[in-house]
């Protein structure tokens, strides 16, 4: 299956890119998140993120589809 | 949209133009300025970067939830992104009512929403040449800083 | 003088510029707007009328109050006197501090206290021909408007 | 005694005049205004006013002195 990540702060520099297509078995973004954790070596716990699929924010226990894009998302800090 | 990101400077004048209204009496507006500390610590300037697609959903979303819950005329919010240097408008709100107590209530939680649930983030950069993202580093329990030393 | 009348149109971006602080993270202002309605009347114009040599000076401890209240950096009011239409702006307040929470109680605690201290009257013209001083006429149990008849 | 007078907004308008230089008894504020409301028929009560005394607050009880200048405030409705 592929997906489309984007990265955004804190991840994007922990990655080394801004967005990627990957192959991957990950069935939700829960899956995803260890397997990129495993290659990133992320320092953030999934406790303390977010995650949108296509642009809106989903439960980590969603079953993912080829062609969804995925974001993590970061403790926010606007304003 | 009445949620917005911009790169450049806020335009007010414009911004504030879109919420007259004849049935409007009062009208309040809130600016997130850099400023030149955080947390004990000299900053210089700031970066912030939005997921902007999502951004402006969940940012609409809380105009709507504000217009529901305050009887407010207009409301919106334009946000920046990019670099900052110090006493730059960051953010900017503005709402017009009837009566003043409801547009200080609503830009009041508009501004705090938009900091907890619209994807933005900062990154401030110290004096002492460290740098980190606001809300993540610490609460990470990652080496604080110690990766963006320059 | 961080309160003053004017005659002319606040300058809100000359008012603004006096309340940047390299430490303010927050500003908050509030407008006064003339509104086409008030109590059910369609209202036409206004005309402010200041006794203006003790408003300053009471405009003045108003700040003062707020300074010592809320911890706050900067604050300032401008008040419009003269012949007003709809939608002009007929006062102006404006606050910077540190954090947002206090500039917003600061700011609405200040409009709140001109409201009810500065000696400032409000004539409204209504589209009926009527005209009345606001909390004067009515609570006053003259004839309402009716002296005023053109 | 002497004292001058300045009217604003509903009672410049019932009092015919912005400031007039008045001779008079009235010993305080108070006198003052009974004195002046039998003249122009203010027909806001007194409870319901505040008074200046030289450009500043004054009790109703104030002993008025020569040259005075007084000022009675309706009530206000700035904003």
């Amino acid at each position: 299956m592929q997906l489309k990540i984007h990265y955004y702060a804190l991840m994007r520099e922990q990655a080394g890119r801004s967005e990627e297509t990957l192959e991957t078995f990950a069935a939700t973004p829960e899956d995803l998140y260890g397997e990129l954790t495993a290659r990133y070596g992320f320092t953030l716990a999934r406790e303390q993120l977010k995650v949108a699929v296509n642009s809106e924010f989903s439960d980590w226990a969603r079953p993912l589809s080829s062609g969804d894009a995925v974001v993590f998302i970061p403790p926010v800090a606007g304003g | 949209m009445r949620f917005r990101f911009t790169q450049f400077a806020v335009d007010t004048y414009s911004a504030r133009r879109e919420l007259l209204d004849l049935g409007a009496g009062g009208y309040v507006s809130f600016e997130g300025w850099v400023r030149d500390n955080n947390e004990g610590l000299e900053v210089t300037r700031l970066e912030y970067e939005a997921f902007q697609e999502l951004g402006v959903k969940e940012g609409e979303r809380i105009i709507g939830d504000a217009l529901q819950r305050f009887p407010i005329k207009h409301a919106l919010c334009i946000h920046r992104v990019g670099s900052l240097e110090l006493s730059d408008m960051a953010v900017w709100v503005g709402v017009s009512s009837a009566h003043r107590g409801e547009a200080f209530d609503a830009c009041h939680f508009i501004i705090d929403e938009v900091k907890h649930r619209v994807p933005i983030w900062k990154k401030e950069h110290y004096r002492n040449g460290d740098s980190g993202w606001v809300n993540c580093e610490r609460c990470a329990g990652a080496p604080v800083h110690a990766h963006e030393h320059a």
